[in-house]
């Protein structure tokens, strides 16, 4: 009954209904169609993060035995719409040394690599923009543009934090990106699609779950996508006391927002890989099916934002041989592991 | 099929109007008064001297260098893991050695101590 | 004439071959002319794939060129840029005007 | 104009024209972004091609990878600052005059060739075919492939390892700005 799918399609069929009565053809009924799926999408988007944010800084509160944020609406509910609208008041400085060009689309690059992940997340049964075949690919690869924006923002700021901090990032998210790959591999063995509505549906059931099967992928994605969006223990990139605030130190207001913006976003998104992935998707008993994603997604991102009051940050090194000293020969005893199970226990 | 991918360059093109539509929203509404101290570089209240676009410290380059050369591996483990239920034991052991070649490498890498940060 | 045919794709891939022709020639910094071999390698790869989807459809060995060239580009760009690496570090430099000391 | 050649020609626009801006950009941090952005539009070509495996490895090893190698050697090594010095060499002439020359041999013989169309169907699925074809018919390239990736690796590691290379001493510092030693005096 709460099932979204129905509203989506009769949204769709109106918006075919509109368009043809406009008049245009068939190109155009789907253009408009996916224009307003990725407004939905932006929105969306928005919402999560605004959620995401007052959360995370209730449950730090929680976890030091404070309240946080109180004033604002009902347990400052409305607190980052209040942070927000204060964001989006700041002057915009644009320092006067730096590349205005790279400068102005650093931001930019980082936000829309951030939201295009959206297009092949299945958030519900029917609720999947388009069934990319190459899904989960697409995924990895649209999100390397992360790291080409947050190297235009260091080289661009002209300053010496923005840009250790930029190159630190590139190279522990580029460092981490190779397990979190291989892992994936691991699960592409089993499901032998990419793509991410059918992952979704090859997991019906409950001891149907990758995770059973990939216990070791899913510590290693784990622990590799906390790195990917740079959170304590991986945050050396923008470790304050260290850094400044790395390779943002040089951008305000707006434009600062979109770097955060893409940070909590891509939280989100490693978070909801993880549930099509390992936990079965949008599917589950009884409670409509993009429910069941929001709650296992949000149970994935309060486990990083349980490692972030947990675990004390690492260092630079640390941080390095742990990738490539520990969880890539790993990952590669995961396949081989993951190989030699299929071909004894194949039916 | 390859119309499943103008939804991508929709979400491309609204990804980028959204943000340049909220940068002029910002513009209208923000205060813009800058003056020289404001427009300098933050160097944590220091004047800055020197640019920060100087030579940068090696280290973070092998490690580049390394990935460089895993990425291509993993690119190529994809279409091996979709096709490897169908194909059996050759497939495996097929990839084993692949993947032993460059597991072969990763130890070089690691003992010539490059995989060290200091 | 009708839409887009082979011909339009390797009249791209030769554009696109040249303009890194001309940038490698005339490019002097050393990081400038693996860029614009890479752009060569692109416009390759635009033809095998292009072959592929036109010719030998059903076969699709283009693509599977196409991906080894790929593979090829990469290993070539990170030994030329190890080499770029060493050179600056030797030489102050990376003008490949001036990188003339393999000759004597 | 349907909608496939339309996506072409944008497509096609906008690798020439980064890729017009990658040559002749002086700055080379920016030749940099615009190579990323010639290689995405190749990469959006494979989609149209019907090769959309092929084009999320593009983004992958290209973007994400090899082009964020050019960055890190462009940081390693180019004092950017120097924007003044010129960027290309003397034989701009020449070049332009062999590459436009070359270019217009390659796009007559390609008009005047009749190319073999084939209207077999293109196998379905994404990268499950090409993996089929890697393990079968081109198994040994396929091997091939990982012994040039170790012989890149250890390449890569013998030439930018540190202690191979000789330590010059230092550039001196760049003298402070008469602003900076006012305010520190």
């Amino acid at each position: 009954m709460l099932e979204l799918d129905k509203l989506v399609k009769l949204v769709g069929d109106g918006i075919e209904a509109v368009v043809t009565a406009l008049g245009l053809g068939p190109t155009w009924v789907t253009l408009v169609q996916l224009i307003v799926a990725a407004l939905v999408v932006v929105v969306f988007a928005a919402l999560v993060v605004l959620f995401l944010v007052w959360w995370e800084r209730k449950v730090s509160a929680r976890f030091q035995m404070r309240l946080g944020p109180m004033r604002v609406g009902w347990h400052g509910t409305i607190q980052t719409i209040a942070d927000a609208l204060k964001l989006l008041q700041k002057e915009l400085i644009t320092p006067a040394n730096v590349d205005r060009g790279i400068y102005f689309w650093a931001p930019v690059v980082t936000f829309v690599a951030a939201m295009a992940v959206y297009v092949t997340v299945p958030f519900g049964k029917g609720l999947i923009v388009r069934d990319l075949n190459i899904g989960i690919l697409y995924i990895l690869s649209i999100t390397t543009f992360t790291v080409i924006g947050l190297l235009m923002a260091g080289w661009s700021s002209n300053n010496k934090y923005a840009l250790l901090g930029g190159f630190r990032s590139a190279a522990q998210v580029v460092s981490y990106e190779v397990p979190m790959a291989l892992a994936i591999v691991a699960v592409v063995m089993l499901t032998q699609t990419l793509s991410m509505g059918e992952i979704v549906s090859q997991q019906a059931k409950f001891y149907q779950w990758y995770i059973w099967r990939q216990p070791l992928g899913f510590l290693i994605y784990l622990v590799a996508a906390t790195a990917e969006c740079n959170r304590t223990p991986f945050d050396l990139p923008e470790a304050d006391s260290e850094l400044v605030a790395g390779f943002v130190t040089e951008y305000s207001g707006m434009k600062f927002a979109m770097f955060f913006l893409a940070e909590f976003l891509n939280m989100f998104t490693v978070a909801a890989i993880a549930t099509t992935l390992f936990f079965g998707g949008w599917n589950g008993p009884f409670l409509p099916s993009w429910m069941w994603f929001l709650i296992k997604t949000l149970a994935g991102v309060f486990v990083l934002m349980w490692f972030r009051w947990t675990y004390p940050r690492l260092r630079v090194d640390q941080l390095m041989s742990f990738a490539w000293k520990f969880l890539l020969p790993l990952a590669f005893i995961n396949i081989v592991l993951t190989g030699l199970g299929i071909y004894i226990f194949r039916p | 099929m390859v119309s499943d991918f103008a939804a991508v360059a929709v979400f491309l093109g609204l990804g980028v109007g959204f943000v340049l539509i909220t940068f002029l929203l910002a513009k209208l509404v923000s205060p813009s008064a800058p003056n020289a101290i404001k427009n300098s570089t933050y160097e944590c209240g220091e004047t800055p001297f020197g640019s920060a676009w100087i030579q940068f410290n090696v280290r973070f380059y092998i490690f580049a260098l390394i990935f460089v050369v895993f990425d291509v591996e993993a690119v190529f483990l994809f279409p091996w893991a979709i096709a490897y239920r169908s194909l059996g034991l050759f497939a495996f052991v097929e990839m084993l050695v692949f993947i032993a070649i460059l597991i072969f490498g990763l130890l070089y890498a690691w003992r010539k101590g490059v995989l060290k940060w200091y | 004439m009708e839409g887009i045919g082979l011909t339009h794709y390797l009249t791209l891939s030769a554009v696109v071959f040249c303009i890194g022709v001309f940038g490698m020639l005339t490019r002097r910094n050393a990081v400038g002319v693996l860029m614009s071999i890479e752009l060569m390698f692109n416009a390759v790869n635009i033809t095998l794939v292009a072959f592929a989807r036109y010719v030998t459809p059903a076969t699709i060995t283009g693509q599977v060129v196409a991906i080894f060239t790929i593979a090829v580009a990469a290993a070539e760009a990170t030994v030329a840029l190890a080499i770029v690496l060493l050179i600056y570090q030797h030489h102050r430099g990376i003008d490949v005007d001036r990188i003339n000391f393999m000759k004597w | 104009m349907d909608t496939i050649s339309l996506a072409f020609y944008a497509l096609a626009f906008l690798i020439i024209a980064a890729a017009i801006f990658v040559v002749t950009s002086k700055n080379i941090f920016h030749s940099a972004i615009y190579l990323i952005l010639a290689l995405f539009g190749v990469a959006g070509i494979y989609v149209l091609l019907q090769a959309p495996f092929l084009a999320a490895a593009q983004v992958l090893i290209y973007v994400g990878a090899v082009s964020m190698l050019m960055i890190f050697a462009i940081m390693l090594t180019a004092r950017i600052a120097d924007q003044t010095i010129r960027h290309t060499n003397e034989q701009v002439p020449t070049g332009l005059l062999v590459s436009l020359g070359l270019l217009a041999v390659i796009v007559y013989s390609l008009w005047q060739t009749p190319f073999a169309i084939s209207s077999d169907p293109m196998p379905e699925g994404a990268g499950g075919t090409l993996g089929k074809l890697l393990l079968t018919q081109f198994a040994l390239p396929f091997e091939i492939v990982s012994v040039l990736l170790l012989g890149a690796l250890i390449g890569a590691v013998v030439i930018a390892k540190k202690d191979s290379v000789r330590r010059e001493p230092e550039a001196p510092m760049t003298p402070l700005p008469k602003s900076a030693e006012k305010v520190a005096g």
